[in-house]
């Protein structure tokens, strides 16, 4: 047999004034364009498109769709392209997968000479022993895998993603789909219309009878002119909590795949029916196809599946006799399945159906049209928590309860004429608009910043549709003899059998034992046949077998698609383009892009040290308290009083959590009466807001606090070093800056450079002296250029975090988060003196007092006995030559100023003890000593310079 | 995407909050035994079914408030959301 | 001193787009901006007049959002602002009212034209049809994952919407705005400009 | 203490290649992998949960301790809960001792487990490599390494050059937003088969004499003495379990369940640090192998493996929310989607196949709840949160000992429920606290 291209069909989709080239498996083709993939193969004589998982019998069209599992193929660098629904595009690159070494001669067939000992679930029962050749078991199985090729290169691609809060989303554009957006539509609903094909129809684009195709040609039109939004080849892939929906679309202008997130009042699940093969020996040679398949070959494409047919089918539907006659296909017989006739077998070659054998007698054929009933894909009404119910009646699933919020029509809720269908999906489009009016009533009243509405709510519509009749339809699934049930996954009748005899006879259970239903089109083939034969030997019927669960997406999505545009938001301080001007090295802290260093840190910091440094500490946290009750917060929050911080006074803290656990520190500032800065950590700055806010909303709404973030309000800029007493002199006119007037732990407000509205603290961090300057950000730039020039004579440089973060490690200073972890309590870190167990109620109160009782370990200085030894940070410290942990460094450096090599670590209380000698366990295996210092500070521990 | 029924906003997604737990009243710490404060600090009855639970809009409003909650179904009570119900009428 | 002081932008990049007239992007962050709190119905709530949610162009000239409960953002020139604010000052026995300046602590950003529903809803889930969100309505959302203010904000007649966002975030949505409105030919204006002129660039 | 092949109570057929040719060449098809048999009213030990845990536990109380009248009550099928729905990655380079020490101990039986059980569970040791993008995360890395070293665990912090060579597909380039700065390599770290282990387990105890039920759903813990109602609580004691098939006596029950473990102890009054949150998981269609190691990112919360079919396997961190509900969430892939492609921008066209999600029982130390209650005859192996498969193995074998001799082993001292009564917690979230 030979497939080829028919003339001219009145219904057919493709324009033959538009040929298109491409290649297959290396060799020229070219077909039309609106063609497929497989239909452009078809109709240039091609049978085999694919080879089978594990036996790789050879494979051809079976359904010629979406979900058609034999066509999945190779385009260019994107693997498993379904060639039944991707559309032909000039030059595509197509190639067959899973061959080896090419589609027409494939070794690996020979695995079907040994398919006895590959039954289901084989893989478990052997290469157990010797256990060192697994892995080379394991190497020779995944060369097997299915699927393409990704080339790890592939050029990024564009895409996007949109929201949408339409009241309707209708998924499927048959007829009652079609009939149920109009509806709903008309009656005043904004409605989005979801087709997976490519275009609206249903099965009525494939029907050559007169009387659809006006229908259909009216319905379009009608469509085109109403309000409906329609996406075609577009998926809405899962219904999730509250009607969220995703939609894929696979054909917007400007991105490969988009995703749509829908928050709709109503889902209309219509997605028609999908026809489902029938399970007899040779069901998978190509040449035995779908009666849906030859009706959209013949009348979407102008393709002759065959010359000479075999028609079996059990429904009126599915008879697709008269679509081959008229294609000028002989139609050797006609098998009726509701009248007990069966197909038998196939006969033929490897490559194609030569024979069909029904009821014991051979037919001489090359193609064996099947049309065995349906498959109702209920995966949507499943996510929405619907268990359909089969009717034995009718031979298929229905919904049996699904949410007030999702409505089934067509040929998912029973049978009917097109007229029925039609009637049908409108009343259901009328309804969920009704129901979509009530849901859009009670939203926009309870929204703050909706339009007022008035009246009452309306009534919650009644479901008062006719029902659809449901048809007779028998209950073929298998035939007396044994086939595939998963075509993608080679699993056949047999397989199931036998996995249910072992045991495996649960749905789920034989599932994941034969990986039947887990191939690439989840189920929707599959599942029914998969159901049948379980039940068949369990002794049981369909219903009590019951089926698997239908997980999203319903149809796959590209992880393109679904990480849409990157939004990674990053911050930055207002002067970011002077330091990108200057040579930074950014480090990203959290959202920050910040300077790192610019170029050889050791020297900033010994500039800093010496003369004057700037550093750009705009992402310190900072929140803006206003209120009379400022010191109540304070006490609650911080570890130590502040019941008695005075105006132009800034003062240390510590937060612990509840459980005692340190949470975040820095300085409170008092600006005035009634007006404190409060900072944190940078990386801390959203969690304590939220914190703060939290303790005021829920604990103390009497008191009067207002909190206000105000970080990024102000560039914070640390001006350290001998000299910055001077530097900042010739920018501060209004403040007296001598020791006196402005001393350590100090604020003031202040006009600099210019700026008014500033205020600056003296602090240490970097343990030098320092003043803090916070200037409006809208004038960040300003200033920092102002100290630049203003300090040119002085030696003034910038330093970045890393210059920082080893001058607070000289100083001694830890840092939340890194010198201690998610069990450090507070009196680990050494600073007993901030934690007033006499003050009444704080945060951590409770833990901390008896805290006293355990064996906590203590934030210590070590300095390794050779200086120029520097242990990374993370490395233990243990006992001597043992493996047994006492505590390890959780910061280092190479200190610049003392030229030697300086940590912070966590060691065991009885360690804590300056002269304690230690050993540190490098990651190098070596084994050094060092010594637990007095104090945390290796550098000016007094702390005369910073006080100066 | 679960719909939470912010009091002042709305229903709004629930990635717009931040989602405080189950809510549990605070034992007075100036009296609490470390068996009653620990029990505040880790226990928790995690029911399958109603609970009373905070949250924190974000996003929105930025008040912490209570609501709840059927974690079995993931329904809220008072105020009822759009949608999602069984059995008919709102 | 008057040239150094001019105000710096967070947006420091701008970025070349089409010009659909359908779609228009201002920086207009040099706008003057207030914060001001107090009690949720108390006497300073009474007098704004502008309850969560809804915003109110004041006699004085100065646009009020209600941006929470009890929380209101004041925006416009310098002096209009300023006498919305000293109203204010009276209540401190009955109410509990503060004003912080915020100028300098959020990006402002000008969304216009008939595509800005369909911009926005590229980067922020909430619903920007006219019945959910009319004219002077104002919320908070996440915008490409930033937390932002957004008030709908009509410019005579054209849909128009102000986002507001913390100053550190504002290259970033702004980038983020401009990427969502290129299918639409955006057109961004200059940065620079304040409130009163971003209106004018409208229309 | 482990029983000869020659006490068997049944002796089943084995699983072998040559086992598999002769039936293959006979037509002869395999026997039933675990018996159907009657419930009975009275069990030396009642198991609650036919998962790895559950079942491991009771193998091993049959192999190592010879205590063989044991049921396993499931309320669905073997494997219905956590142990079919995680994504099977084994691997024991955790940040504290303890912990190093006990998934240690599993990983080893994990590695003997084909032989053992005799059944081919594929265990796949393929590394394993957790980024870090940040200076504290791979300060984090440098600290799991050293625990890992001196508790026996091969781990050590690799930079980009060496992890490219390992994973051609990421993108080791110098990118401003997540950058891979480095790893923790843990060379004996793979993926399993997961349903192969539940039915390895289940099959080798059915052979020993242990029954198991499926759809048998336990409804209430019988108790006497105890200080709450019904006998229930502190000072009580287990009397037996109320069944939707039955009442059943037995003066033990383990409650080896995930995503009801508080559920079932409440029946027993006893009230745990444990709050259920669901954890998604996703597979994309299969392509041939290009991803030979497991990989793991913290910052981006997603971990990625490529089984030996060729799908990805990808998790993520638990949704933010507590619930029940199994419902898979859209946000949960679009996020994993975005992560997957900042580390590797080149798989962008693959598609995702199925999502799915299971229930974690999160516990405030990201530690296990393991051992006695306040209830006698009430034992807990509970609060697995997201790492329950790679302890099943271990956890099961200790916790036949703790019924066995009644005393708590010293490879799950740290995990006892009292520790959140002294506050000594167990410090694995120390890693996520340092995490910024």
């Amino acid at each position: 047999m030979a497939m080829s291209r028919l003339g001219q069909r009145p219904t057919e989709v493709i324009k033959r004034s538009v040929t298109l080239h491409f290649r297959w498996n290396g060799r020229s083709f070219s077909g039309f364009e609106g063609d497929t993939v497989a239909s452009a193969l078809a109709a240039s004589g091609q049978q085999v498109f694919s080879r089978s998982l594990k036996y790789h019998r050879p494979r051809g069209i079976l359904t010629a769709d979406y979900w058609d599992p034999n066509l999945m193929v190779q385009v260019g660098d994107d693997p498993n392209v379904r060639a039944g629904h991707r559309l032909l595009e000039e030059g595509m690159d197509v190639r067959a997968q899973n061959v080896w070494p090419s589609l027409r001669f494939d070794l690996k067939a020979a695995n079907s000479l040994v398919g006895r000992f590959l039954s289901a679930g084989f893989y478990y029962k052997t290469f157990m022993r010797p256990r060192w050749l697994w892995p080379s078991y394991e190497r020779v199985l995944s060369a097997f895998g299915p699927g393409g090729r990704v080339d790890i290169d592939s050029p990024d691609r564009y895409h996007d993603k949109r929201y949408t809060h339409p009241d309707v989303v209708v998924a499927g554009a048959g007829p009652a789909g079609i009939e149920a957006a109009l509806a709903a539509s008309k009656a005043g609903a904004r409605v989005l219309l979801v087709e997976h094909e490519h275009s609206v129809g249903g099965h009525l684009r494939y029907s050559t009878r007169a009387a659809e195709q006006v229908a259909l040609g009216k319905l379009r039109g009608t469509l085109e002119a109403s309000d409906v939004e329609v996406l075609t080849d577009s998926t809405v892939t899962g219904r999730y909590e509250d009607n969220w929906l995703g939609i894929v679309q696979r054909n917007h202008p400007i991105a490969v795949e988009r995703l749509i997130k829908a928050r709709a009042k109503m889902l209309v699940v219509a997605p028609g029916l999908i026809e489902r093969p029938y399970v007899f020996e040779g069901n998978d040679r190509p040449g035995v196809i779908t009666s849906a398949a030859a009706r959209r070959l013949i009348n979407l494409w102008g393709v002759k599946p065959g010359e000479r047919a075999v028609v079996f089918s059990a429904n009126d539907e599915g008879d697709a006799a008269a679509d081959l006659r008229d294609a000028g296909v002989d139609v050797a017989a006609v098998i009726d399945g509701r009248k007990g006739h069966r197909i038998n077998s196939t006969r033929g070659s490897r490559r194609a159906v030569e024979g069909v054998v029904a009821d014991g007698v051979r037919i001489d054929a090359d193609l064996l049209v099947v049309a065995a009933g349906w498959t109702a894909p209920t995966s949507l009404l499943n996510m929405a928590g619907d268990r359909p119910a089969y009717d034995r009646y009718a031979a298929r699933f229905f919904p049996s309860n699904p949410p007030d919020s999702v409505l089934a029509t067509g040929g998912l809720s029973g049978d009917g004429t097109l007229d029925e269908l039609r009637t049908h999906g409108a009343a259901t489009g009328r309804l969920a608009a009704a129901r979509a009016l009530s849901v859009a009533h009670r939203i926009q009243a309870r929204t703050a910043r909706a339009r007022a509405v008035g009246g009452p709510e309306p009534d919650w519509a009644a479901d008062d549709r006719l029902p659809l009749r449901r048809d007779f339809h028998p209950e073929l699934f298998r035939s007396d003899t044994h086939g595939m049930i998963d075509f993608s996954e080679d699993v056949g009748s047999k397989d199931l059998l036998a996995a249910a005899r072992e045991g495996y006879d649960s749905v789920e259970l034989a599932k994941r034992y034969t990986t039947a239903t887990m191939g690439s089109s989840q189920g929707k083939l599959e599942t029914v046949n998969t159901v049948a034969v379980l039940a068949e030997a369990r002794g049981e019927n369909i219903g009590e077998v019951g089926t698997t669960v239908w997980r999203p997406p319903y149809a796959p999505v590209s992880l393109g698609a679904l990480a849409g545009r990157v939004f990674e938001p990053v911050r930055v301080s207002p002067i970011q383009p002077w330091h990108e001007a200057n040579g930074v090295r950014t480090i990203l802290a959290g959202q920050w892009v910040r300077p790192d260093h610019y170029g050889d840190p050791a020297a900033e910091v010994r500039n800093a040290r010496s003369n004057v440094g700037i550093i750009d500490v705009t992402p310190l946290g900072k929140l803006d308290l206003r209120g009379p009750d400022i010191p109540k917060l304070l006490n609650l929050l911080y570890t130590n009083k502040w019941s008695n911080l005075a105006v132009g006074k800034v003062r240390y803290g510590m937060m612990c959590g509840e459980d005692g656990v340190v949470l975040d520190d820095g300085v409170t500032g008092r600006l005035g009466e009634d007006h404190y800065m409060m900072t944190t950590t940078s990386s801390g700055a959203g969690v304590v807001w939220e914190w703060v806010e939290n303790w005021l909303q829920t604990e103390r709404p009497d008191w009067r606090v207002h909190v206000t973030p105000v970080t990024s309000a102000y560039a914070s800029i640390n001006v350290a070093g001998p000299k910055s007493r001077r530097l900042v002199g010739r920018v501060v006119r209004d403040v007296d800056l001598s020791p006196e007037g402005f001393a350590y732990m100090e604020v003031r407000s202040a006009t600099v450079a210019g700026v008014a509205g500033c205020f600056m603290w003296r602090i240490g961090f970097t343990g030098d002296l320092s003043y803090e300057l916070h200037v409006p950000a809208g004038h960040g730039m300003h200033v920092w250029e102002a100290l630049i020039e203003a300090g040119a004579d002085l030696g003034v440089g910038p330093f970045g975090m890393e210059g920082q973060r080893i001058m607070r490690l000289e100083k001694g200073h830890f840092i939340v988060g890194q010198d201690t972890d998610g069990l450090t309590m507070a009196p680990s870190t050494g600073l007993s003196r901030l934690i007033r167990l006499d003050k009444e109620n704080f945060v951590g109160r409770p833990e901390l007092g008896w805290s006293g009782s355990r064996r906590l370990p203590m934030i210590v200085a070590i300095q390794p006995d050779h200086p120029q030894t520097v242990p990374d940070e993370g490395c233990q410290i243990v006992r001597g030559d043992t493996n047994e942990i006492l505590g390890r460094i959780t910061s280092s450096r190479m200190s610049p100023t003392l030229r030697r090599s300086i940590c912070l670590g966590q060691v065991e209380p009885e360690l804590a003890i300056g002269g304690s000698r230690v050993t540190v366990l490098l990651a190098s295996g070596d084994r050094i000593g060092a010594t637990v210092m007095g104090h945390h500070a290796h550098f000016d521990p007094a702390g005369e310079r910073l006080r100066g | 995407m679960l719909l939470v029924p912010c009091p002042n906003c709305g229903p709004r997604n629930s990635a717009d909050l931040r989602y405080g737990g189950e809510s549990h009243a605070r034992p007075d710490p100036a009296t609490a035994s470390p068996h009653e404060w620990r029990a505040y600090l880790y226990l928790r009855h995690n029911p399958a079914g109603w609970l009373r639970e905070t949250w924190y809009c974000r996003s929105g409003c930025r008040r912490w408030f209570a609501l709840e909650r059927n974690t079995a179904t993931n329904e809220f009570r008072d105020p009822p959301l759009p949608g999602d119900k069984r059995g008919g009428a709102a | 001193m008057a040239d150094a002081l001019r105000f710096e932008s967070p947006v420091t990049r701008s970025h070349p787009a089409g010009e659909s007239g359908g779609l228009t992007l201002t920086d207009s962050s040099a706008t003057v901006k207030w914060l001001v709190r107090a009690f949720d119905e108390g006497p300073a709530a009474a007098c704004l007049q502008t309850p969560f949610g809804s915003s109110r162009q004041d006699p004085s000239g100065a646009l009020v959002l209600g941006s929470r409960p009890g929380e209101w953002i004041l925006l416009g020139a310098q002096d209009a602002v300023a006498r919305v604010v000293e109203s204010l000052q009276g209540f401190g026995s009955g109410d509990f009212v503060t004003a912080v300046e915020w100028t300098h602590g959020r990006a402002m950003f000008r969304v216009s034209g008939r595509h800005a529903p369909r911009a926005l809803e590229k980067v922020c889930s909430l619903d920007w049809s006219d019945p959910m969100t009319p004219d002077g309505a104002v919320t908070s959302a996440s915008v490409a994952k930033v937390i932002c203010d957004i008030a709908r904000d009509d410019c005579r007649g054209t849909l128009s919407y102000l986002v507001l966002c913390d100053r550190s975030f504002g290259q970033y949505v702004f980038d983020a705005l401009i990427d969502a409105g290129r299918e639409f030919g955006l057109t961004v204006v200059p940065a620079g400009l304040s409130f009163s002129d971003t209106q004018d660039t409208v229309g | 203490m482990a029983r000869s092949l020659g006490q068997l109570r049944h002796r089943p057929p084995r699983y072998s290649a040559a086992a598999l040719a002769w039936r293959g060449l006979r037509g002869h098809t395999w026997p039933r992998v675990w018996r159907d048999p009657e419930l009975k009213t009275s069990y030396d030990a009642v198991v609650v949960g036919g998962g790895v845990h559950g079942l491991a536990t009771a193998y091993y109380l049959a192999r190592n301790h010879d205590i063989t009248d044991v049921a396993v009550l499931d309320k669905a099928y073997l494997g219905s809960g956590g142990s079919g729905r995680n994504t099977a990655i084994i691997r024991a380079n955790y940040l504290t001792p303890a912990g190093v020490a006990f998934y240690g101990r599993s990983l080893q039986l994990y590695n003997s487990m084909a032989v053992d059980l005799n059944i081919n569970v594929m265990f796949s040791e393929r590394g394993h490599l957790t980024l870090a993008h940040t200076d504290g995360a791979l300060r984090t890395m440098r600290w799991r390494a050293e625990v890992n070293k001196l508790g026996g665990v091969d781990s050590s912090v690799i930079g980009p050059g060496e992890i490219k060579k390992i994973v051609p597909s990421l993108d080791t380039s110098d990118r401003p937003r997540y950058p891979i700065l480095g790893a923790l390599y843990h060379p004996p770290g793979g993926i399993v088969r997961h349903d192969a282990v539940v039915w390895g387990y289940a099959r080798a105890a059915d052979h020993l004499g242990v029954e198991m039920h499926q759809r048998t759903e336990v409804l209430d813990v019988l108790c006497s003495g105890g200080e709450g109602p019904g006998g229930k609580g502190a000072g009580g004691r287990v009397t037996g379990v109320r069944t939707n098939r039955g009442d059943i006596s037995t003066p033990v029950v383990i409650n080896c369940t995930a995503g009801w473990a508080s559920l079932v102890s409440a029946m027993a009054g006893v009230r745990l640090p444990i709050v259920t949150h669901p954890l998604q998981a996703a597979v994309t269609e299969p392509v041939k192998m290009f991803l030979p190691a497991v990989v793991v990112s913290g910052s981006l919360h997603v971990y990625v493996s490529q089984t030996s079919r060729g799908e990805l396997v990808f998790g993520a961190s638990v949704d933010p929310v507590a619930t029940y509900s199994v419902r898979g969430s859209s946000e949960f892939t679009e996020e994993l989607a975005g992560h997957v492609l900042q580390l590797m921008p080149g798989i962008s066209q693959m598609r995702l196949l199925r999502q799915w999600a299971g229930l974690c029982d999160m516990t405030p130390d990201y530690s296990p709840v393991m051992g006695f209650t306040p209830v006698e005859g009430f034992l807990v192996d509970v609060g697995w949160g997201t790492y329950g498969f790679k302890a099943g193995p271990v956890s099961g074998e200790q916790m036949a000992e703790v019924v066995a001799t009644g005393r708590t082993p010293e490879l799950i001292e740290p995990f006892a429920l009292s520790r959140f009564n002294t506050g000594n917690l167990v410090g694995e979230k120390g890693a996520a606290a340092v995490g910024h």
